[in-house]
C-alpha cells in the first residue's frame, strides 16, 4: 500500500543532510560545551555554528538568539519571560483568539499570576485584524503575542502591522512563527518584533530543539533557572546533536525556501481546488490568500473527523483533525471555533499538510481515496440522512 | 501502538448493522454534533424480542465500533436482556476503550435504551387506543 | 597522544546500543506521538517502552514517570511547581546549600515570588544532617529538596532518613538523583520520595531529556503550558530519539548497575590513594565512604584549576574544577564553599569523574602527567614560593 | 573552538620570564587568591631600562599567559614606555581575551606599575638618605 505522510504540521521528517550533521555528536564528539577540554571545545564550536546559521534564516545576529528545548518552550519562555520581566511597568497582556496552547496556556497561567488578559478575536478566515490590536492596548499592556501563521488553517497574520503599532505604544512583540519559519521566509528585522520562536521539527530538523530570537537590549526572565548557560538566560546542559540538527536545518531552509514555496503551494493549490470539485458540502478553512504553501484544511459537512482520518490511515494516508473527537480533552478546535465556525462542522475538520517530500502523485491518491471514504461515512450519519430527507442541517 | 484495540478496529472498520429500519418500532438518539458524537438507533421487535437492530452514528472510531458492537450483543436478545447492556459490557467486548472515549459506550447503551422505551411508549398508547 | 575523558560528571558518550536504538527516530519512524495515524502510532508505542523501562529502573510505575527536555528542566519543574501547587498551604522550603544551581536558583526565583527558603549547611564532607531538617521544618513548610548525590564532590546524601522526617510532617520531598540515576542504584519507594529528577546525559544516555519521578497522587504546576502531553503536565512535542535513547540507558544501566559501581569504584580509590602519594599538600574532597564510585575530587594547594585543566588538556586528559577560574561567572563552587575550604584553596580543584569505559591505564596516564604539570604550576605560583620560603600559607 | 585565542595558549604553554629576580629593584603585588588571580612582578632597571623582568602567577591560563605577555612587552622599555603598556595593548597583543577574563590583563598592567612606583619609592628614599 502507498504509504503517504500529509501532516508535516505535526512534525516533520529529518532531512538526511541533517541526520547526517548530527551523527558525530551523537558519537564521539558527545562533548559539554561549557567544558574547557577539547570535548567541549568541539561542542560548543559546533553550537555556535549552529547559532550563526539559525540567525541568518531569520535575519538576526548571533547574540539574539536562544536556544531551547522545544517550540513549546520557546513560547512559555517568551510569553512568561517577557511579561514578568516588565511586571513593575505594566500587568496587561494581549493574544489572539487562535494562538497555540503553549501561548495561550502560558497566558492564562500569567492570569493565575495577577496579570489581566486580552483575547483579540479573528475574522472568519482566522486573521487579525491589526486595529482589533490597537483598539484593546492600555496604558498597562507590557505584551502582545500573535502567532506568525496558523498551523491548523494556515493563515498568515499581518505581523509587520501590528508591529508597527506596538512599536508605537512601546510595548514588546513576541511572534510564535514555529509553523511558518523554514516554509517562508520571515526576516525578523522585516517583521520589527521583539522576539520570536521556532522550533526545529517543523523544518526538517530535529525534535527537542527550538530556539527564541530575542532582539537585543530586551530583557526576559529565565524560564529554566540554573548553569549560566546561553548568557544565564535558559539554562541546563545543551543538546548538542539537537541544536547542530538545527543549525543544518536553518542552513538548508535559507538556501531552499523558494522552491519549497513553490513546490508546496502548487500541491497545496491542487487539493485546495481538486477536492471540492470531488466532494459536495465541504468547506475550505483559513485565509484563501494568505496561507502557508503546504496547508490544505477542510470541514466536511455531516461527518467526523477522526473516522476520517482512520479510514484515511487505513489506506495508508497520515492527516489530523481538529475534531473533538481526536482531541484528548475532546474540545474542538478553539481556532476553528474563534473563526465562527459551528461546532457541528468544525467536527468534520480534516488537515493535508505537506512536506517537501510529496509529490504529485501523492495528491492523486488523496483525490482517489478521500471521496469513498466520505460518502462511507456520510452513508453511516443520521445528520447526512436528515439532510438529504428533508434538506436541513446543511450550512 | 494504535490508541484503539484490534476489536475497535475491526468492527470500526466493517460496522455490523448500519442502516435505518423502515417503519422501525422504536427508535433512539443520543448525543449532538456538539459534543462529538451522536447516534440513532432503530429497533424491530417481534415476541418482546429484538428481531432487527441497526444504527446510524455521526462519530469517532469508537463511537461508531460501539455502536456497532451494541447492535450486535442485542439483536436477538429479549427486551429485559437487551437492558442488561451496559457500557461496562459493551466496552469489555471490545476488548477495553481508551479512557477519554469510555463516554461513547455510555452513548451506545443510552440509545438502545431509548429505541426501547421508544418502542415501550409506542405499545402502552397503542393499548390505550 | 593518548586521550582520556574523566569529566563523565559534565556529560557521558552514547553507548552505542542506545545510539542504535535511537536512529529509527531519527529516520523512517519520525512520527509525533500525539497523532492517531501509523507514524503516531509508532512513536506512542515507542515513548511507552522507553517510559515502562525508566520506570523499571527506579522502582516508580509508569503513570509516575513524567519526560522532560533536560535535568534541569526536571529540577525546576520539580522544585517550582510543587510549591506552587501548594501555596496555598505554606510558603516555605527548604534546600541544601550544595544543590546544583538548577535547584537552588529555582528556589531563589520561588523566592522572589513570595516564598520563603531555607538553605541547609552541610558539613566538611558535604553530607546534609537529617536533623538540621527537621530542626528546620516549619508549620508553613510545603517542600524539601536535597539533592541524592553531589556531582563536584561525589557525597551521597542520606536521603531515606530525611525523607522519614518529611513523611512525618507530611511535606512533600523531591530529591535530584541526576548524578547518580544510572550509576549506583536508586529505587524511589526504598528512598520513600516523593519527586525525583534524573536525566540522560548523565548515564550514557543522550542529551536533551531528562524525567522526573512523581508520586502517584502527588499534585504539581506545569512549567511547561500547551498541549496535554505527558498528561498535561509538560507540553510539547515529545523529543522521541533522545526519550527513546533513555529508555535504553535505563535498561542497560539496569542490568549493569552493579559492575559499573565495581569498575568505578575500584579506579576511584586507586586515584583517590595513590594521587596524594604522589603530590604533596592535596586534599580529597567529598565524603570518603558515601562517595559516588566514579568521582575523585581534589584540591591542590598554591596552584589555581583552570590552569591544571589546561595542562592536562595539552596532555590529552579532560578534567573539570570547581575554582573561581573555570566558572564563567568567576566564582568558586558553593558546594566547595558550603562544605568549609577556603577560597584559596577552592581555587586548586581539580575533578576527575569517571566513566564505564575508562580503565587501569587511564588511571597510570593520569598518575605520570599530573605531577609535573602540578610541579610547572607551583614553580610558578607566588603563594608556594612563600610557603616555601616561609612555611606560611599552607594549611 | 577553545576559549583563548592561539596567542594566549602559546604563553600559557611557553610563558616568558618566570622566576623571580634576586634582590629586584621593585616588585610589584596585585591580586588575591579569593578572586582567583594573585601575580607578583620583579623588575630590575638600569639606566631608567628594565633591563629585566621576571613574574610569578597564581591563576587561571589567561593570568599566566598575560603575565608572560607583559613581561615580555616592558623588557628593555624605559620606564615611562613601560607606564604605557594599557590592558588594552596588552589583550591586543595576546589577539583578544574571553569577556570574563579581561580583568587579568588589568592586572598585568597593575602589577608592572607596582613594580615600577615600588622602584622610584625606593629610589626616592635612597636619594633623601
Ligand atoms: C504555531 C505553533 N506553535 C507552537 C507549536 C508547539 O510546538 P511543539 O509541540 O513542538 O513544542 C506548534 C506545533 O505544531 C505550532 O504549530
Ligand atoms: C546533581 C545535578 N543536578 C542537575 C544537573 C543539571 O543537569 P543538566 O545541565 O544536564 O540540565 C547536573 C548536571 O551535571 C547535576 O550533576
Amino acid at each position: 500500500m502507498r504509504k503517504v505522510y500529509l501532516d508535516h504540521a505535526a512534525t516533520t521528517p529529518l532531512l538526511p543532510e541533517v541526520r547526517e550533521a548530527m551523527l558525530p555528536y551523537l558519537d564521539e564528539l558527545f562533548g559539554n560545551p561549557s567544558c574547557l577540554h577539547d570535548w567541549g571545545d568541539s561542542a560548543r564550536e559546533a553550537m555556535e555554528a549552529a547559532r550563526e546559521q539559525v540567525a541568518q534564516l531569520i535575519g538576526a545576529s548571533t547574540d539574539e538568539i536562544i536556544f531551547t528545548g522545544s517550540g513549546t518552550e520557546s513560547n512559555n519562555f517568551a510569553v512568561k519571560g517577557l511579561a514578568l520581566a516588565q511586571q513593575n511597568k505594566g500587568k496587561h497582556i494581549i493574544v489572539s483568539a487562535i494562538e497555540h496552547f503553549s501561548v495561550l496556556h502560558s497566558a492564562k497561567t500569567l492570569e493565575k499570576w495577577g496579570f489581566e488578559l486580552t483575547e483579540i478575536p479573528v475574522d472568519q478566515y482566522g486573521t487579525v485584524d491589526p486595529d482589533e490590536v490597537r483598539k484593546r492596548i492600555r496604558k498597562d499592556t507590557v505584551l502582545v503575542s500573535i502567532m506568525h501563521a496558523n498551523g491548523e488553517v494556515g493563515t498568515i497574520e499581518p505581523i509587520a502591522e501590528i508591529a508597527r503599532i506596538t512599536r508605537e505604544h512601546n510595548i514588546h512583540f513576541h511572534t510564535d512563527a514555529i509553523a511558518s519559519v523554514g516554509t517562508i521566509s520571515v526576516d525578523v528585522k522585516e517583521l520589527g518584533i521583539d522576539a520570536l520562536s521556532l522550533a526545529g521539527n517543523q523544518f526538517y530538523g530535529p525534535k527537542g530543539v527550538g530556539a527564541l530570537y530575542i532582539r537585543k537590549g530586551v530583557r526576559i526572565m529565565p524560564l529554566l533557572d540554573g548553569g549560566v548557560q546561553e548568557g544565564g538566560r535558559r539554562a541546563g546542559t545543551e543538546n548538542i546533536p539537537a541544536i547542530v540538527g538545527l543549525g543544518k536545518a536553518a542552513d538548508l531552509a535559507k538556501k531552499d525556501v523558494a522552491s519549497r514555496v513553490k513546490h508546496l503551494g502548487h500541491l497545496r493549490d491542487r487539493l485546495l481546488t481538486e477536492l471540492p470539485a470531488q466532494i459536495d458540502h465541504i468547506v475550505v478553512t483559513g485565509h484563501p490568500k494568505n496561507r502557508l504553501p503546504g496547508n490544505a484544511s477542510f470541514c466536511v459537512e455531516f461527518i467526523e473527523g477522526e473516522a476520517m482520518l482512520m479510514l484515511l490511515n487505513s489506506q495508508g494516508v497520515a492527516v489530523t483533525s481538529g475534531s473533538a473527537c481526536t482531541s484528548r480533552a475532546l474540545k474542538a478546535s478553539h481556532v476553528l471555533i474563534a473563526m465562527g465556525l459551528s461546532h457541528e462542522l468544525a467536527q468534520g475538520s480534516v488537515l493535508f499538510t505537506f512536506g517537501i517530500d510529496n509529490a504529485e502523485g501523492d495528491i492523486d491518491y488523496v483525490l482517489e481515496v478521500m471521496p469513498p471514504i466520505v460518502e462511507r461515512l456520510r452513508q453511516m450519519s443520521p445528520l447526512y440522512a436528515k439532510f438529504t430527507k428533508t434538506g436541513k442541517g446543511g450550512r | 501502538m494504535p490508541i484503539y484495540s484490534e476489536k475497535v478496529m475491526e468492527h470500526f472498520m466493517n460496522p455490523r448493522n448500519v442502516g435505518e429500519i423502515e417503519n422501525p418500532d422504536g427508535t433512539g438518539e443520543v448525543g449532538n454534533p456538539v459534543c462529538g458524537d451522536m447516534m440513532t438507533f432503530y429497533i424491530k421487535v417481534k415476541d418482546n424480542r429484538l428481531e432487527d437492530v441497526k444504527f446510524k452514528t455521526f462519530g469517532c472510531g469508537a463511537a461508531i465500533a460501539v455502536s456497532s458492537m451494541v447492535s450486535e450483543m442485542a439483536k436477538g436478545k429479549t427486551l429485559d436482556e437487551a437492558r442488561k447492556i451496559t457500557p461496562k459490557l459493551v466496552a469489555d467486548e471490545l476488548e477495553g476503550l481508551p479512557k477519554n472515549k469510555f463516554h461513547c459506550s455510555n452513548l451506545g447503551a443510552q440509545a438502545l435504551n431509548k429505541a426501547i422505551d421508544n418502542y415501550l411508549k409506542k405499545q402502552a398508547k397503542r393499548g390505550k387506543k
